[in-house]
């Protein structure tokens, strides 16, 4: 009895812990310890699943603790050696496992199942269906995921011809297997419930396939739902509350971020899905021949600026165009009220016409001694966290220092890839007034914003506020 | 459908229950700002390992000669450990650059 | 009743233009101007309609109120018939027997610079007019002096600093001044020992010269009183500081009806940079520098000395409308039904009329 | 080697200040100057540390190399050793012949206004920095000269509506003077030829006015290219009708190698209000007023003419400062060890030298 | 059964109508469908209500329509009739009614109970004593809130000396009585109940007493989510979900919303509780003499603008003190965004030198054609609907036209008072350069916003920007 | 003690549903702005008007002739209905400003 009550308010403990995790989780300030909490709700609920008395149970201990010892082990290397820049690609073979799990689970009930060894009422055996599918699409479809963004699967290994007609014939089939496998009940054997998990594989991979590399992280999230789903339908099997609620909670917590990243970008989910459009269109990076500029989102850039000690900006040309210098300064002053240095390094001939830079400044208030000239730029450009470009081109263009052959060699540039991160704003890869190309833009420290500079201004502002 | 009446009116408190749940989870993320879209996503998938609890309750039941059971139970706790573990590690250093400060 | 126009002898100006001529002519009064009066303001005798256009003599014999900026010179006033109005700018402060010569012939006499400093008088009030202008152009002399550049220039050839522009006195001239040098992108501190001057400093973005133990009356109308002279020369000792630093000196600083005082001594002119500028606003009433020499541009110790205080009148035009306003919305007062009625009950008429 | 500087004759500038000069010597060179050579861009002879002060002609007798910023009278050249390096604008464009009387003597010539416009080339460039001091200046000659205020005025003496610029010709000196003019807070609007001139003056917070059907040559090296007839009226009525409206109207637009383009007619000018300015900075080459006198300042139906090239010697010391510098990174480009080599590969230095 | 599932069916619809329909009132764009999301909700749970099957039960459908028709048309008419600026005491009215209901309810369980006409365990016995006790407090708490807000009953009226340690006797009173009737059961007696309820209602009354008028909103919310809980208990008694689930969402809301509304006046509850200060600090008048001027709050002036069609600012010498300009080109581009029309009005005198008010707007890059003289302002003024007055005084001064006596009598001045609605933005009563007294601040369509007006253009600026 | 366990271990999902009914209550508020915090209250306290249900119930229980019973619930009703139909509309009227626009 008392062993019960607490069994059960640790579950519901643990529950709580993971709607108040995530509710943490959703605000910048507060992300950490909402991570931090929902990690002490799993294992509260591991701890009182493993208490919890069973009736003649033989508990197994040893293979249960085996398991966590290696899976355990394995995770955390897995999550400690991940590069920062693929931690999304991460995210999705645990998703991916997540899923595996459930499809286990659902496979060992089939298999006591056909054994005789179990009963089902129709409901139960139609629960452990769900689980399995679902379970398996969100493996498979992870693990294409997983691929896809590491880029060793390219989108156009893995596109049929007419892929949407396909995956709603593999739907069907799957359906209609499932159908057939609860109507037959018992009689179904083994074989047929081991065809509906490879056709449910199968599904899952080629339900990713058609959607492009740049929304991979949509797809993530999607399945990161499906992999709460079946967790929760796992539950249901078990009648365990934990499973039940946590599950549920990230299949709508997944959900709803899943149409929040769509809206993001500026798609529906069902654009997405149908895919195709996804590896065409927003397109994650811009290439001029062999090379690849890479390209940062409001949200990359903000992060960088926000988090950095020191930014500099350097203002060119298209800052006048766009007329941004007073949304410029709006972001430098929030900045500077969250106890970043903000300093601006102008180029002698940026701009139009002399001491352009200065006029359009002054304009916005941007106090004299802030603007450092071009010596004064370069030495402190080494100890700048992050450049940001606002419309600048020839006057950070590196060929003039290492390009012999370029007409503007000889030329003294802002060294800006001597700080830590730069961040281009610009609405192209066109050139600037000298018409050459620029190699910083290829720059393994340089992200491009594509842009009219006073819009992505405004966008950040709006998003360092935020943070 | 006379069962399925009968399970509504008997699990009704549940059936709230789920509802207000899923509420909860569309509610706790409907202002999130991007940036934390990647964290919170992790987070979610971290806490979708909760169905290790189901793995662990497997092994727990099975006959402790019943290696079929066995291996699999044993198999869904690592896929299980891999998920909880790798996802509380990898959402806390991916949250760890907004330690810094706050206005 | 007819009012009588006459052309500045020593200024471009003139007291009315087309535009008040013809609102006063909707008054009921009778008007005469003399001929090409306001030639050098752009105005030719043929804008101002339902005016006379006479000559300087007939425009004299004929007027019951004569208008002038600058007072006329005895000689001139001889002629006069009696009780003719004068209004002009009789600084009486300055000159302290002005009302004395007047009555002695007979003559009633409004001193335009004499409407109180109230709000309620602000729109009469030419000193306000024409002092802001005064200290719009005082920068724009300095500008186009100052062998450098106002603003900062980041460019291919070079990086110039912003040139500093130091203010003292920030009466209605000083800040003008102030807003228009910042304007033009330099950096501007100012000193004034008024206490509201600070916070008047500060709302247009420059920075204020502090120096402790200012003298203050809040009786003088808004006029500044005489500091003692342990603060001026404390004073006078921060304000060479910046001042061997600036690029520009614009001095406004005035003390109603007594020289001005001397805020940029020889010795820190000497001290101060090749080519810079100082603009004296104060010079009519001995200069705030103890070189200005009144009405004069020159170069002392490579200092460009400019000692003007009427530099409104290089800029005719806009000051000649302003000055016709102000005294539109003063005849306003003393003109009914066409008639002139000086109501002494009213402060500003009072104030303004020197001869009663 | 020895690099001499000599004064100017006709202007207030050096062509080598006391800053660069010093950075010369660190290259390795000897340098003279012709005395008090500085003094009125305000820099002594005691400032150039390290440099001989001579008497003219001394300074002519042992200089390898000669600079000045105008070119030496023909008269002056005759007693120039071989080979003597001149340095200075001679404007080939416009005196075709002046390459053949150089050689004809025996000298080379670098002729600064010949460096290519390039991005590479811009910290030689002294048309550049001199055309924006010229064009900073031009707005403040105008607002000097200008009988009416610049910005809006909404004062108890009544409202004032800001001035309206038309500045014609949008290069580094419309530029700069669109700028300068916005901030003293008139109402600018420009007009060049060239279509990238259109978003370099919005980009300055300027209205453009738009005439359709301009030629574009963008291989003319950022030159503009001459307009055709139809064109050209076109062109000229849209004009007329801005300047109607226009208080202050400055024209920069230049041809390479002809005569400036007239924008500005006779009878536009005599519609326009009394007391307007225009300034044309091209009336070295014709100017693009018709009614221009070079190197003049006068009333032409009441509106005042300024036609003056050269403004920038109106801001020596800092006109000096850069034309110095850019004389600096040139000659970094031709010294090597101490003697001059220059290098006919480099387009810069090919492009410059007229006597190749 | 059909019947049951329908019955339960429509209260789950209807309590998610309730979460529903709040969430949707947090929100500006959506708060008016929530209201009538959330009606239609309790619209459905009464008709479930009417037609649920009672076993045995007479249903005296007669009594309950005459209810119906009787405070249906009570609520109607108070609600229709109510200016709005008394909207907040017809909601405290309303409230302390919804307490009263409970109240009544607990008040007949006791009866039957003392009756000896039913039993009830410890526990039921329990909630129907809270149920009282929580809507009694509610009931007196709500009534003596409006008395307050209505202002015909004073502060000085009510507050006792001591006040908080009589509130602490009567509460342990009520407290040790709850526990006598428990422990006593039906042996304590209809009298002994009777008392309890006159302790409980002395008690609301008392709890409201000492707390400043000024901070009624924060009671009544308070209140408001005692009345929540109270129905919430009620729900226990009847084993109803709807009441119980609305109740406690009313608790939990009403709770977070005191608490918001705490920190939006800058207090904690407790200090608004413990009372006293409320009265003296956040007072909402400033008076001179005999003459009140009304304040606003950012909200109130944020709303004047952002719902108007046109706004006026009225810019003087404080705009130039508090360098406030750029915040108010930023507040004006806002209100453009939303449909505003905006202009300045520039009076020649405003500042401190003539054109000071110039230099400034041109300086924010306001363009010429929005800055308009005193004559077309004046003209503008009579269709404006909110004028906001941002650190001018003397050039808005009434006086000037129709006090004789006053030192600027007969200079023309902004008739800002023909407009709609008009705010004055200063940091406190104290008069301008002419040194004299503004009787506009006074004037009945008048507000003032007191504060640095850049601070108070920032907060204004936010709180459109939430709009 | 016992009972107290017990009811805790029967009404189990009862109380998650409670606990999460609070949290979302929590959750639906706690980002309002400034300006709804009059209207939401109001709003509130319509929906706390809930309990006029437990009114209706109680006349409906009642025996036709216990005459107290019939008053006390008509009492309820009454009270109940002017909290239900002024709360709501009342609100409502608060809203109606909010009616124009959106950027
Ligand atoms: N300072 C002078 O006196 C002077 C005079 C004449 C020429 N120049 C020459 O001008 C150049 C100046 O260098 P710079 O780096 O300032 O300019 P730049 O090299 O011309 O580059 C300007 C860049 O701004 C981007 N841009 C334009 N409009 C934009 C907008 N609305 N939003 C965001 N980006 C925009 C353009 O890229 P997208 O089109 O992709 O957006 C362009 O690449 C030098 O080559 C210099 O020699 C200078
Ligand atoms: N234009 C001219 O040439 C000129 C020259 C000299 C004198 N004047 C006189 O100056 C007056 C101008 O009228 P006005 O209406 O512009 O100014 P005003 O009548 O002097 O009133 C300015 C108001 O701004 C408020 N204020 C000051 N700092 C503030 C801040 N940081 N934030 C918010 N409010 C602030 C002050 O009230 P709090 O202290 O309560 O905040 C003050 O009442 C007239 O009397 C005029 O005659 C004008
Ligand atoms: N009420 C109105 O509408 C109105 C109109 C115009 C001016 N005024 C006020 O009248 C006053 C005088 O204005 P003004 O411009 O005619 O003044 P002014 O020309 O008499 O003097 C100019 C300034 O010099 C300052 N000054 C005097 N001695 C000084 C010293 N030793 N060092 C530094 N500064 C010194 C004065 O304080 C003054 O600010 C100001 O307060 C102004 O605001 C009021
Ligand atoms: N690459 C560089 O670093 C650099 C440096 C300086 C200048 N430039 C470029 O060189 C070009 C010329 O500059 P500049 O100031 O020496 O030019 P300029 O002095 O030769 O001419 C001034 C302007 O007048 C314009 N113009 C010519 N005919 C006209 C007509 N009929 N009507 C109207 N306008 C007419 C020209 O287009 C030019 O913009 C510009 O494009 C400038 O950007 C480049």
């Amino acid at each position: 009895m008392l062993i019960d009550t607490y069994i059960n308010l640790s579950y519901l403990v643990g529950a709580v812990a993971f709607v108040w995790g995530l509710r943490l989780l959703s605000s910048p300030d507060t992300a950490r310890k909402g991570n931090i909490l929902a990690g002490i709700g799993m294992g509260i609920a591991i701890v009182a699943t493993l208490v919890a008395p069973l009736t003649g149970a033989d508990n197994n201990y040893l293979w249960i603790f085996g398991g966590f010892v290696i899976g355990g082990f394995a995770g955390w290397i897995a999550a400690k050696k991940i590069q920062m820049t693929a931690m999304p690609q991460m995210v999705s073979v645990f998703n991916g496992l997540g899923g595996a799990c459930a499809t286990v689970l659902a496979m060992a009930e089939l298999i006591k199942y056909y054994d005789g060894m179990m009963q089902m009422s129709l409901g139960q055996l139609s629960i452990v269906l769900v689980t399995l599918l679902i379970g398996a699409v969100s493996f498979t479809g992870s693990m294409l995921a997983f691929g896809k963004l590491d880029g060793f699967i390219k989108d156009k290994h893995v596109i049929l011809p007419g892929h949407t007609i396909v995956n709603l014939v593999l739907l069907i089939a799957v359906l209609v297997l499932a159908v057939i496998l609860i109507v037959q009940g018992q009689t179904a054997g083994i074989v047929m419930a081991v065809i509906f998990l490879v056709l449910a594989l199968i599904y899952g991979f080629s339900f990713v396939a058609p959607i492009g590399g740049a929304d991979m992280p949509v797809v993530i999230s999607l399945l990161n739902s499906f992999t709460g789903l079946s967790a929760a339908a796992a539950g249901l099997i078990y009648g365990n509350q934990i499973m039940l609620v946590g599950g549920i909670l990230v299949g709508a917590a997944g959900t709803i971020l899943t149409v929040l990243m769509c809206e993001a970008m500026n798609r529906s989910l069902m654009n997405v899905i149908i895919g195709g459009f996804g590896s065409a269109g927003a397109s994650s990076s811009a290439t001029d021949g062999d090379q690849v500029a890479k390209v940062a989102t409001i949200t990359d850039a903000s992060i960088q600026m926000f988090y950095a000690n020191s930014v500099m900006f350097v203002p060119g040309y298209g800052l006048a165009v766009a007329q941004a210098q007073k949304v410029l300064k709006e972001l430098d002053d929030l900045l500077e009220n969250n106890g970043v240095d903000v300093k601006y390094a102008i180029h002698p001939v940026a701009g139009r016409m002399p001491g352009h830079m200065n006029v359009l400044l002054a304009e916005a208030d941007v106090p004299y001694p802030k603007l450092l000239d071009l010596d004064d730029a370069n030495a402190a450009l080494k100890d700048t966290d992050t450049v940001v470009i606002v419309g600048a081109n020839d006057v950070v263009n590196p060929a003039a220092l290492d390009d012999p052959g370029s007409p503007i060699y000889g030329m003294p540039v802002l060294e800006v890839w001597n700080a830590k991160n730069v961040i281009v704003l610009k609405r192209s890869m066109s050139p600037g007034y000298a018409g050459i190309q620029n190699p910083l833009f290829f720059h393994d420290k340089n992200r491009m914003l594509f842009g009219d500079a006073k819009d992505s201004i405004q966008q950040l502002v709006q998003e360092v506020k935020d943070m | 459908m006379e069962t399925a009446l009968e399970f509504f009116n008997e699990q009704l408190i549940m059936i709230y229950l789920l509802i207000f749940t899923i509420i909860l989870g569309f509610e706790v993320i409907s202002k999130v700002p991007t940036v934390l879209h990647t964290p919170l996503m992790s987070g979610a998938n971290a806490v979708s390992g909760v169905v290790i609890i189901g793995a662990i309750l497997l092994v727990r039941q099975a006959e402790p000669t019943d290696y079929v059971q066995l291996s699999l139970g044993t198999f869904g706790v690592i896929l299980g450990m891999v998920n909880v573990i790798g996802g509380f590690t990898v959402t806390d250093r991916m949250l760890e650059m907004f330690k810094k400060k706050k206005k | 009743m007819k009012i009588g126009v006459l052309a500045e002898q020593q200024d471009k100006r003139i007291a009315i233009v087309p535009a008040v001529a013809s609102k006063l002519l909707a008054l009921g009064v009778e008007m005469c101007l003399e001929k090409d009066g306001g030639i050098q303001s752009g105005f030719a005798d043929s804008d101002y309609e339902g005016v006379e256009c006479l000559d300087r003599q007939m425009v004299k014999d004929q007027s019951d109120v004569l208008i002038t900026i600058h007072p006329l010179p005895e000689e001139e006033l001889t002629g006069l018939s009696n009780d003719t109005l004068l209004i002009s700018e009789f600084k009486p402060f300055f000159h302290q027997d002005v009302a004395e010569k007047l009555k002695k012939h007979g003559l009633r006499a409004i001193s335009m610079d004499m409407i109180p400093r109230t709000t309620l008088a602000q729109s009469m009030d030419v000193l306000s007019s024409m002092a802001a202008i005064a200290g719009y152009k005082a920068v724009l002399a300095a500008a186009a002096r100052l062998p450098r550049y106002f603003p900062m220039m980041i460019t291919a050839a070079g990086s110039i600093k912003p040139s500093k522009v130091l203010v003292l006195g920030a009466g209605v001239a000083g800040l003008q001044a102030i807003a228009t040098a910042r304007r033009l992108g330099a950096q501007v501190e100012a000193f004034d020992t008024r206490s509201a001057a600070k916070e008047e400093v500060l709302s247009l973005g420059a920075k204020f010269v502090e120096v402790e133990g200012a003298k203050e009356d809040t009786g003088a109308g808004g006029y500044a009183v005489e500091q003692d002279e342990d603060f001026l020369k404390r004073q006078r000792e921060e304000v060479q500081k910046r001042a061997m630093n600036a690029d520009v000196i614009i001095t406004t600083a005035q003390v109603r009806g007594r020289k001005a005082p001397v805020l940029v001594p020889t010795d820190t002119v000497e001290k101060m940079k090749d080519g810079s500028v100082i603009v004296d606003l104060a010079a009519s009433t001995g200069g705030n520098c103890e070189v200005t020499r009144n009405g004069e541009v020159y170069q002392y110790h490579g200092v460009w000395i400019i000692g003007d205080s009427d530099l409104a009148a290089d800029m005719p035009q806009d000051a000649s409308t302003l000055y016709a306003n102000n005294l539109l919305n003063f005849l306003k007062l003393v003109i009914e039904d066409g008639d002139l009625n000086l109501d002494m009950e009213n402060e500003i008429v009072s104030s303004a009329c020197i001869t009663k």
